[in-house]
């Protein structure tokens, strides 16, 4: 089976004692050794390694040698998210709603602040990304947000 | 001694607080908002009062139903931590008179502090050196005459403020008069207030701190300085003591201007006098004072041996600090790095979700003040500090190379946390070499990317995918061999 | 310096001097028997290879096998820990044979400490007070002469000996002969030397060492002392830095006895000057000195600030040791507890299975070395130490009331522990008021029993019967309301 | 539904919002506010406190407030552990067999170290509880046994 990594990808084909993995042409051994609670030792090419492993329902979290890859499904997305934004502002991460400084139908013009967010103590700027017409403003000052919930769209 | 605390924040610092209450033998009555039901501040409490929404205003900052809390909880005392109420003059007085200890300092001392401008005046008469500049301006005319005075560039900033608010670098002449009314718009916004001071900036500085620590019986000494300069959006990340910078001579000095700043406003209880220091002149000039405990703390207790959260406590009970000056000693070498929930490569931006793992390093000089466990939740609603890793070592070059260890050994999964960005930090000559400004992670790192994964992790996250990782991990175990595959990686870290 | 270095050792100790490799850019290789493919120090290291059976003379007592594993590795040192084969002359002989570091002092030194009547003589020549006695007699005639000029209770012990074999109390002449006989029996089994000591027996003595460092250049100093008198079964089960006995003086006559001692055999590397100290006389004899790093070490660690593991890998390579006597000081005070898999109430008798919870402490001054992991396989092939919980506050009541939070926040499951043993200890007044003597335990708590257990946990033990509490623990869910409960509490801790 | 340790009996009856638990005649109300990863946070009588709590075949242990109790099965406990030895001395822990020193048909006295046994470094004496005959030796020198296996039987 076949995973894919932005440009690289893993082939991985069991064999007697574990998997073969292929990765650009180059062919690697892979042994499990035990696999629980999170965490994975594995044998790469006879180096013994150890990974800890988790997921939710939408990422994947491992982190090997100190480093930690956050991977996100492209398919089974939650739902009610919308990814496909154009035009459309999106919560940058979860908080509230500041101030909401435009209104529907008004003239905005590059970079300007269309609205702020408060979390974690920061202040976050929603400025328009060209110049336009305001067509919607989906929230109110103190409301609650969630992560890449649409905010305002900019015609 | 007090039976009972009140500690009025949650996270790492109302744990590390009341870690010290149960090695006194007191009750810790934890307080926590809505958001914060399974905390772990709310679960190593004895006792937990809701105090209403995760709103901070419903809650942690919320001075009456902390009050309440502690006199339904029969409580004796308060401790507010940092942030939050904690230099909040008016919630000391209140808690005093509510006939219960406030855990820090005087409620005059806090508003001696709390005011920029004020305090500036104070610092120069009690003879500590203050970035020249100049308060009390009324019109344009005077900003413009005070800053050529000063020399290009200047900083214009609310006397009221905090926390960068209100607050204008200004290059040239041309830009100063806009820079004013940006100024005294957000001022008046933040504070209320819309007073402004002018002084020089310093652009290449580094970020002195020195602790002071006193009783209620007029002792009063420094605890030697930390070197806070690597920071990020004002906000510090990595912390030493001691600074790689200073000499015994200035140390002193520094140390000496800090007592004097402290005993300008008859202090008492832990206080940090912070100062701007200038590598290449050697001057150094009062910044402020947090009149609280500091966030970075613990590399002054692995320093000097000793523990500031007791002695806050038994300061505040009436008691007398039994040490004096000569006593303390600086020992070895400290490192904290602030472990936060937030993505470096993406203008540090905090990062929320449910803690999927969670796995602290140990070992020996590995010190962890962490508010946080496995399958706690990081909410939007408060601070992102997700736990403090601190190191002790006999030299700097030990506790870096231990610090990286113990940076290395730290599982985080269910958030972005900025570990990565540490090590790259840790690992550039500038750091090594004790260079580091202000403004350097800025300058340095405007640009940074986390470095291509290894081939071992890319195959392990493969692996993952067939192979069942039990309880904690559950993966959509898909055995078959169909060449789609729903991971994605969408950048390493990369929401 | 070295690239790599094989750890001939297992459990927390091998752990703990992988974790100063880590720091200093040394790769490790684990060696493993057996029962150990699971363990902790087999997944620490960078490299692990397997020795042979759980027995220990097939695997970590083989010197043969060890060495070859070293070669196989291209490893360039060996650091033996404690234990096993640490101190034996032959071994660090053959490493070095072998072109390889051994990291610990020189063969000769070894061996001119191992043999208990030759170093005894070799101390007396040194100006090194010992024990009264005498060594080399002959015949009963000769044995009851010194024993009278001694003065009863005298101990007979063998002269090759260690670890209590061979080993006998003589209250009166009449038990003399007999005891002799048994002794000399004894030993021969044991060392195959059948030669004996006699001295003055110290029944109420303290066991007070000094710990010893120096490099390969001639400089030696000492690094202060550690109490040691909390013993059950003649081992250490709980150590202190400093000494709560010790006078100034005192100190500075015992730490230049240990350094006369150690300069007698020419030593360099990590030793341990044992001393038996009467508190009632203040003095102070030699007993034995311990070629090799000790469990204990820790503690020195705080209290020095020095890594005693990092500098012995240094000095191995021939390094010089930066430090002279004058730079070092006493900084607060350390405890260690030894956590064992052991019953208390039944006379400290082992206990093995899987760790099905393993919960350690942490927190500000609080250090863990530990070997062993949720899920790991305690066995009956090797010492019981699960793990070494150290304390570090800046005096002894705050040490101790330190040491007794982490205790109480230690949660072992799968195996019987001394933890609740330990803080028995901890509350009586004797132990606060430092006056434990090395007879203490035995005869304090010659008849300990568990405390009688808490309502709370009573309850709780019940809900565990009805709740589902998932992941590590399955208890047999019966929600069934059968009168008939499966689980019966036969004492706590109690197999 | 009742649970007896020793001496002391614990009644626990579902209520609305957790159990009443009676003690000694005592009534304590719990409440439970999680349990996972064998951890239980409780609510007894309005005190919040956590347990820690697991179990394998035999055995439970849970751990509250820093005190931890091992609990043994009464029934359904595992096979081949006879714990009917009537002068048949068993194996305190598992361990190796050092040496033996009695055969059968042997009379032994009272106290009589009969075999010894090392595990964990330490040496352990298996002595005799009365005077009398050997009946059986049921190891050999070098052997491995378990705990609780019968070793020697004295009549």
């Amino acid at each position: 089976m076949k995973t894919t990594f932005d440009t690289q990808t893993i082939e991985l084909n069991p064999s007697d004692d574990g998997y073969i993995a292929v990765v650009n042409g180059k062919t690697v051994t892979v042994q499990v050794i035990r696999a629980a609670n999170g965490r994975m030792d594995l044998l790469i090419d006879g180096q013994r390694v150890t990974a800890h492993v988790s997921s939710d329902v939408a990422k994947r979290w491992v982190t090997l040698n100190g480093q930690t890859l956050m991977l996100t499904k492209t398919s089974g997305a939650k739902k009610g998210v919308r990814h496909d934004h154009a035009g459309g502002l999106i919560a940058p991460m979860p908080g509230q709603i500041r101030s909401v400084s435009v209104s529907v139908g008004e003239a905005v013009k590059k970079g300007q602040t269309l609205l702020t967010m408060e979390a974690m103590k920061m202040e976050i700027r929603i400025q328009a990304l060209k110049d336009g017409v305001v067509k919607s403003v989906s929230v109110t000052q103190g409301q609650t947000v969630e992560r890449e919930q649409i905010l305002v769209e900019v015609e | 001694m007090f039976d009972k605390i009140l500690i009025a924040n949650r996270g790492e610092i109302a744990i590390r607080i009341m870690r010290a209450c149960r090695e006194l033998g007191i009750k810790t009555v934890a307080v926590y908002s809505e958001a914060d039901r399974d905390s772990s501040h709310v679960q190593f409490a004895d006792e937990a009062i809701l105090l209403g929404d995760a709103a901070p205003k419903e809650s942690y900052l919320n001075m009456e139903k902390i009050i309440r809390a502690a006199r339904a909880s029969k409580a004796d005392a308060i401790h507010p931590g940092y942030g939050f109420l904690s230099e909040n003059a008016s919630f000391a007085a209140a808690t005093e008179s509510a006939a219960l200890t406030f855990i820090g300092p005087s409620a005059d001392s806090i508003r001696a502090m709390g005011d920029k401008a004020e305090s500036k005046i104070l610092m120069k008469k009690a003879g500590v050196p203050t970035v020249p500049g100049y308060e009390g301006l009324e019109n344009y005319g005077e900003f413009k005459k005070a800053a050529n005075d000063i020399g290009y560039p200047v900083l214009v900033k609310a006397a009221a403020g905090g926390g960068g608010k209100g607050m204008r670098v200004v290059n040239a002449e041309s830009e100063l008069k806009e820079a004013i009314e940006l100024a005294k718009r957000e001022a008046l916004n933040a504070f209320g207030d819309e007073r402004l001071l002018i002084e020089k900036y310093l652009a290449d500085a580094h970020h002195i701190e020195i602790q002071v620590f006193g009783d209620k019986h007029g002792n009063l000494v420094h605890l030697f300085e930390r070197e806070c300069s690597v920071q990020r959006r004002h906000q510090k990340i990595i912390e030493e003591s001691p600074s790689p910078l200073l000499t015994p001579d200035l140390r002193e000095q520094m140390g000496q201007a800090a007592v004097n700043a402290a005993k300008a406003v008859d202090y008492f209880n832990a206080g940090t006098v912070e100062f701007i220091f200038d590598p290449i002149l050697s001057t150094f000039y009062f910044l402020e004072m947090n009149t609280r405990l500091q966030v970075e703390h613990p590399i002054t207790e692995l320093v000097t041996g000793i523990d500031l959260v007791h002695w806050q406590i038994r300061i505040a009970a009436g008691e007398k600090f039994p040490f004096t000056q000569s006593d303390f000693h600086q020992h070895g070498h400290a490192i904290e790095c602030r472990i936060y929930a937030e993505d470096p490569a993406s203008g540090f931006l905090p990062s929320t979700g449910k803690l999927l793992q969670f796995i602290q390093p140990y070992g020996p000089g590995i010190r962890v003040d962490s508010g946080f466990a496995l399958g706690s939740d990081v909410t939007h609603f408060y601070d992102p500090l997700l736990a403090k890793l601190i190191v002790h070592a006999e030299n700097r070059e030990t506790a870096i190379r231990r610090m990286q260890t113990a940076l290395h050994d730290f599982v985080v999964h269910g958030v972005v946390t900025n570990i990565d960005f540490l090590q790259a930090v840790l690992e550039t000559d500038d750091f090594k070499q004790g260079k580091v400004s202000t403004r350097w992670v800025e300058t340095k790192f405007g640009e940074w990317a986390i470095p291509q994964p290894e081939l071992h992790t890319l195959i392990a996250a493969a692996l993952a995918d067939v192979v069942f990782v039990g309880d904690k991990a559950q993966p959509a175990v898909s055995n078959e061999t169909d060449p789609f595959n729903p991971w994605k990686q969408t950048g390493n870290y990369r929401n």
